[in-house]
């Protein structure tokens, strides 16, 4: 085995005798141009919308949701694809994407959710991943299409407005917040806080110096 | 066996003719209501789909208990047993941050009038009683007069 | 305590001039009555109408714009002692006709009276 | 002390807000609040005018007009509590094309089938009728007059009707429109238990721990029980809902278990659940033995349809489709093999896992299961099929009154029990579940109506279906509708229904509110007072008998349909309607009118005015001299009292929100057939079913047959028609309330968006329905509150201008002469992309 390496480090180190420079060069380039096209060309295949729905269980669940919501079908036709959202545009996030897309693969490998009813029990889960990514990103996907810089608030209805020139320009609140549920159904909602950046419910500061929550909070951290 | 094939083609014949012609229907006059009078037998052409209204402002309510309906558009809001979109905002929680006005301490009563914490269960289908409108004008009117209006017609013609 | 105006700065909608009467059940801890009615008596909009004196309090609220509503009774919500605030009543008017004479003695339409119980 | 409107407002408030908050109104705010009478409200109960859920409201009055209304928290059925069509009750009276006088098609002052219509005085549209009513007596014979009713006529109306037709023109040519509705629910309870009505009540939904929907969508159709279930369901840990349906509609927004099957594959899916039960010995064995019997159904009966229809001509069994002979349990089991999993699944096109859940919540012992069905097992060529399974099943687990386990038969009209069903305005029933063809029913008939022994005839009528036929085939030539637009709801129009209202030897007369389609396409219309205008009395789903008073006037010349039916009885002798041997018999008739041997008869008049509530007008009261609606009750309450049928007496039904009956000592039953709850069930039985002799319930053998018309390369798609919430049935009403109209406008065809993709369309577009009999253009919807799936399209029939019934197949359910209003066979052309 040893004997074997050290041949192929020699071969690999031997000037070459039967080709000329340039061939090398212009092989090595083309290949680099073949290997980086094919590369990337492989790996935009897989960032379309028909690759996603070749797995049943994205087709018959997700993707049959997202029909007739507004991203599927509305007033100016601008449709969103799965990696409109799904998938982050800028190369390095991508990228990192798409090695977590690995786990995906295991999960069709393996059949996690391969029953509508094992894809429901898994919902709320995949759900909060994908929450709390663009919560983390501040909605960067969404804003690729819906620019708040280029949003002219003064068309919108007075109750889009209203929001929008409040929790979202003071950055208060972010798309994710309210428009959860905006594309495919929502998981079971009861224990998901309810949105909105400081939620009054948990803002128990008018209980004063008796605050359950503030009691809570320590004996959790003592506890720790 | 010619004779035969022709004299039955020629009574189905007979017998469609007839149908036809008790089926023959003058179409009748009539008064105007929903429907046009006079054009039962017409396949009428179908106006286009209403559009929705989107964020009036309050609407008035015909008396103190009339449900109001919604002023703005609920285009893809779920609610059923996973959540409840319209609670999103106007739950006692949310409408400080959202300004929308509270379900009314009605809603928090459960069927023995007992006040809950949270909307009471058996109010959680808000699209049973709140509707959105639409920007069509009703083919006919409605003759409804509401206490103040009636307060003020006594007003005007002094009782006899 | 400098009279609050409504906290968030709400773009003024180009709704016609209207005016919002609204009425409000407020729950308080009874010792601190006094301290609530005093500062309602400095909100221009607020006004206290009705209490058992047991810390159940009718407040009448009358402001230009509905969204205002809203943080008042966050605002009432915020006093010393107050354990909830509900909306019971809420018309609204078209600021024009507000101070037209309705009637020599209109009246309210009575609480229920049932006729054809046993 | 002058008011103005700011401080008028802030006076409302105060005062709706102490009332809420339960503080005293100080003397101070109080002469501002009442001074004198002059805007005294008055409050008084009724209930809502629409469905058969039965919730009382509360309406305000003020100045002979309906002010406002609101839920009625005293209610056991709704507690405060309306649907939206519930809280525009008070605006549904004053559409602005009401109608105030009767109208008559004439031509050169005379009466012309194809004139136009004239305003006429009430005596002469009485005296059209009248001439016309005996011209087809004496040329034609008492069959040649008919009257097609409605679930929602009141109880003294249906009755006067029934007496009117069976026994006064002596012709049982009188129908509900509950025959659209309930009649396979009829016959599936006389089948299975020989006696009507549901057994359970609305308390089993606080007891229930499993609810199954067939064919129901009550989100939409009983908002108000669908609250119940949703507050069971929402608050009771453990508690399951199952929604089966051709299609996902509200009521899946909370299903835990949603199943979409194949059109007419309910029948396999309710045999595999039989199936699994016996398999896996979860039947309840004591029940069985002792309460239970088997029997096989007659089997091949039919459509209903036409005689010389090629698919009638087939059916072996149309003519004794109504029977059955005796079988062992073994061989019932036997019976149930071929509806094995893998086949009910194959062919229903519901997976495996979610048949084998379902039939786990029913085979389960502890689990309490309520089933709710209503037009889905109805309206079916095999209903009365569907209604006997889902008993069959309820029966082998025993689970069956008792709270919580309740095959409940949901009723869609607000009298279609109370009136059509009890009543017995049907063209084969009498009163309390008797038959015109039984000889001894119709003598006990004749003693309590006090007239002589042979009047009513013992040869059932045309039933709705065979109307419009008969009109076409113009064996009817007399024909009167109230409280129903059957020119729109009914089934065929195209080929059956409109030839027939508009063949020239017809006449037909319509009793209506407003100008529906079939005022439009009637001979004489008659406008008519309605829900609070006149006194009245409405028997909901759970047996509950409501009353309410007439609490405003009716507007213009508008007559309640009791003051019709009573004054056109006057216009007859018993010489020219009934028989010469007849009277021979009994001369003390003869030279009487029908309105002296019907309503004056001693009996039915026998409470004077006096006996009013002095705060309540009643024109029909004031017109006869008599209180003719208590008359009128307690003579039709004496065929149920003593009979499992019992009704309390009058005057209690005034005051409080309905009892359910029977009301046996005053004391309302609220599970029949079991000791203990049940006066008739006799001590130590616990169970008896004693609608039979044997006080046993039947269970059936049924298996599945195709329907009447399923998709083909030309007709490709289903078609199914049914109700939108916001609308009441045709909408008279309902389309007339600006709120209302302006939520659903239009009736649009909700489909599937890969089907509209295929064909080109897409939402908004505009396609014409075409089946065998009709066409019909609308737009494509494909999201909002129904999604369909592929091949089937539903379309509501609330617009009068896209009458969808056009197009329906008038195939019935042989043994209850229901219609099929769910299933035929359509295609879809484009009309314009947009």
């Amino acid at each position: 085995m040893k004997q074997w390496i050290k041949n192929y480090w020699q071969t690999l180190r031997s000037p070459a005798t039967a080709f000329s420079l340039g061939f090398l060069l212009l092989s090595g380039f083309v290949g680099g141009i073949i290997f980086w096209g094919g590369f990337n060309t492989a790996l935009e295949a897989t960032n379309t919308e028909k690759f996603c729905i070749s797995c049943h269980e994205m087709r018959d669940n997700v993707y049959e949701e997202l029909k007739g919501t507004i991203h599927w079908t509305n007033r100016s036709g601008v449709r969103a694809t799965c990696p409109d959202c799904h998938v982050p545009h800028e190369w390095t996030h991508k990228i990192a994407r798409k090695m977590q897309a690995s786990k995906e693969v295991w999960g069709k490998v393996f059949g996690t959710i391969n029953t509508r009813q094992k894809f429901l029990d898994k919902r709320l889960e995949l759900a909060r991943h994908e929450w709390a990514r663009l919560k983390a990103n501040d909605s960067l996907e969404c804003r690729n299409c819906h620019n708040f810089e280029y949003m002219d608030l003064s068309v919108q209805s007075p109750r889009a407005r209203e929001m929008h020139a409040t929790q979202l320009a003071t950055g208060k609140a972010t798309c994710i917040d309210c428009h959860r549920g905006i594309a495919h159904h929502l998981p079971n909602m009861q224990n998901e806080d309810a949105w909105g950046p400081k939620n009054p419910a948990h803002d128990a500061s008018r209980f004063g110096d008796e605050n359950p929550l503030k009691i809570e909070k320590e004996k959790q951290n003592t506890s720790e | 066996m010619k004779l035969l094939f022709s004299v039955t083609a020629a009574c189905i014949v007979l017998v469609y003719a007839l149908v036809a012609i008790a089926a023959e229907v003058i179409e009748p006059s009539g008064p105007n209501g929903i429907r046009k009078g006079g054009t039962l037998l017409e396949t009428l052409p179908a106006p286009p789909i209403a559009d929705p209204v989107d964020a009036e402002s309050k609407r008035m309510r015909a008396y103190p208990e009339q449900p109001p309906t919604i002023p703005h558009t609920i285009r893809d809001y779920h609610i059923n047993k996973n959540n409840n979109r319209c609670l999103e905002c106007h739950n006692r929680i949310q409408t400080a941050v959202s300004g929308a006005p509270m379900i009314s301490i009605t809603h928090f009563m459960d069927r023995d009038f007992q006040v809950l914490a949270d909307v009471a269960p058996r109010r959680y289908f808000c699209l049973q009683c709140h509707v959105p409108q639409t920007k069509v004008k009703p083919p006919v009117g409605n003759t409804f007069k509401d206490i103040d209006i009636l307060l003020r017609d006594q007003k005007q013609q002094p009782t006899p | 305590m400098e009279k609050q105006g409504p906290r968030s700065p709400l773009s003024q909608a180009a709704t016609p001039a209207s005016l919002h009467i609204a009425s409000l059940i407020v729950h308080v801890r009874p010792h601190l009555e006094g301290v609530l009615v005093s500062w309602l008596e400095s909100q221009r909009a607020l006004e206290m109408r009705l209490s058992n004196d047991a810390g159940k309090l009718i407040v009448l609220v009358e402001t230009e714009h509905h969204l205002q509503i809203n943080p008042m009774i966050e605002d009432i919500r915020n006093q010393p002692g107050v354990l909830n605030v509900a909306l019971v009543y809420h018309e609204e008017l078209s600021l024009a006709e507000a101070d037209d004479v309705l009637q020599e003695d209109a009246d309210v339409p009575q609480p229920v009276n049932i006729v054809g119980e046993g | 002390m002058t008011i103005t409107r700011r401080e008028f407002a802030k006076a409302s408030a105060v005062v709706a807000a102490a009332t809420a908050a339960g503080l005293a109104i100080p003397a101070k705010a109080q002469n501002l609040v009442s001074k004198g009478g002059a805007n005294e409200l008055r409050w008084a109960k009724a209930p809502c005018r629409f469905c058969g859920t039965g919730c009382s409201v509360m309406v305000a009055t003020k100045d002979n007009r309906v002010v406002a209304t609101h839920g009625d928290i005293k209610s056991e059925v709704n507690r405060g509590l309306n649907c939206v069509k519930g809280y525009f009750l008070s605006k549904i009276m004053y559409g602005s094309d009401r109608l105030m006088k009767p109208l008559l098609r004439m031509k050169d002052g005379k009466y012309d089938k194809n004139g136009d219509f004239v305003e006429v005085s009430w005596d002469q549209a009485l005296d059209v009728m009248e001439q016309k009513t005996k011209d087809a007596l004496k040329n034609h014979g008492p069959d040649s007059v008919g009257m097609f009713g409605s679930g929602q006529w009141t109880v003294w109306e249906g009755y006067a009707a029934s007496k009117l037709m069976k026994a006064g023109f002596r012709t049982n040519n009188i129908d509900p429109n509950a025959r659209h509705c309930m009649a396979s629910a009829v016959m599936g309870f006389m089948r299975t238990f020989g006696i009507d009505e549901p057994m359970g009540c609305y308390d089993d939904m606080e007891a229930a721990d499993v609810f199954v929907l067939w064919g129901s969508n009550m989100a939409e159709m009983h908002p108000i029980l669908w609250s119940r279930v949703t507050d069971r369901r929402l608050s009771h840990p453990g508690c399951k809902v199952a929604v089966l349906s051709t299609f996902e509609h509200r009521s899946f927004e909370l299903a835990d278990l949603p199943i979409i099957f194949n059109p007419h594959a309910d029948l396999l899916v309710l045999n595999y659940i039989a199936n699994y039960i016996i398999q896996n010995n979860k039947v309840n064995k004591n029940f069985v033995q002792k309460h239970t019997r088997f029997v096989r159904g007659q089997t091949d009966i039919g459509y209903g349809l036409r005689p010389d229809d090629p698919l009638q001509k087939k059916a072996t069994g149309s003519d004794k489709a109504n029977s059955w002979t005796d079988m062992t349990f073994e061989e019932y089991a036997e019976f149930l093999k071929p509806y094995s999993l893998n086949r009910v699944s194959k062919e229903s096109g519901v997976s495996k896992e979610h048949l084998k859940e379902l039939a786990g919540l029913y085979a389960d012992p502890k689990t309490k299961v309520m089933s709710f069905w209503t037009m889905g097992f109805n309206q079916h060529t095999r209903g009365v099929w569907a209604n006997n399974m889902i008993y069959n099943i309820h029966l082998l687990t025993g689970k069956i009154s008792s709270p919580g386990n309740s095959p409940f038969s949901l009723t869609g009209q607000p009298s279609a029990c109370g009136t059509a069903r009890e009543v017995g305005t049907f063209a084969h029933r009498l009163p309390a579940d008797m038959l015109v063809e039984n000889a001894e029913h119709r003598a006990r008939t004749e003693k309590i109506w006090r007239i002589p022994v042979g009047t009513i005839p013992p040869k059932p009528g045309f039933d709705a279906v065979a109307q419009s036929r008969a009109l076409k085939d113009g064996k009817l030539r007399v024909y009167w509708t109230q409280v129903t637009n059957n020119a729109q709801a009914g089934p065929n129009l195209m080929q059956e229904l409109l030839p027939g209202w508009r063949n020239p030897d017809t006449f037909i007369i319509v009793s209506d509110v407003y100008p529906t389609t079939s005022a439009q396409a009637a001979d004489l219309i008659l406008p008519t007072a309605m829900w609070v205008e006149k006194e009245g009395a409405y028997g909901n789903a759970e047996r509950r008998t409501q009353f309410w008073h007439q609490q405003v006037r009716a507007p213009g010349e508008s007559k309640s349909d009791l003051w019709q039916l009573v004054e056109f009885s006057k216009r007859f002798k018993t010489d020219e309607v009934w028989p010469r041997e007849l009277l021979d018999q009994n001369p003390t008739f003869k030279g009487k009118t029908l309105f002296e041997v019907l309503f004056a008869n001693g009996h039915a008049n026998r409470f004077p005015n006096s006996d009013r509530d002095k705060r309540f007008e009643n024109d029909e009261a004031e017109a006869f001299g008599f209180y003719i609606q208590k008359g009128l009750f307690e003579e039709y309450a004496e065929f149920g009292r003593g009979h499992a049928h019992d009704l309390a007496p009058f005057d209690v039904y005034h005051k409080g929100r309905g009892l359910r009956w029977p009301v046996v000592d005053g004391r309302e039953t609220r599970w029949r057939f079991r000791e203990g709850y049940d006066p008739y069930v006799k001590p130590g039985t616990r169970v008896q079913f004693y609608g039979n002799e044997d006080g046993r319930a039947r269970i059936f053998a049924l298996p599945y047959e195709p329907p009447a018309e399923s998709p083909d390369e030309e007709y490709p798609f289903w078609l199914c028609t049914g109700r939108v919430l916001e609308h009441w049935h045709t909408g008279s009403m309902t389309q007339r309330v600006p709120e209302l109209f302006s939520a659903v406008p239009y009736a649009l065809v909700y489909m599937h968006p890969d089907d509209a993709k295929a064909q080109g369309f897409r939402r908004g577009s505009e396609v014409k329905l075409v089946s065998r009999r009709g066409e019909m253009i609308a737009r494509v919807e494909t999201r909002d509150r129904v999604q369909v799936p592929k091949g089937l399209v539903y379309v509501p029939f609330f617009d009068a201008e896209r009458l969808i019934n056009k197009l329906t197949l008038d195939a019935t359910d042989p043994i209850s002469k229901q219609t099929d209003f769910k299933k035929c066979a359509v295609r879809l052309e484009l009309v314009s992309l947009a």
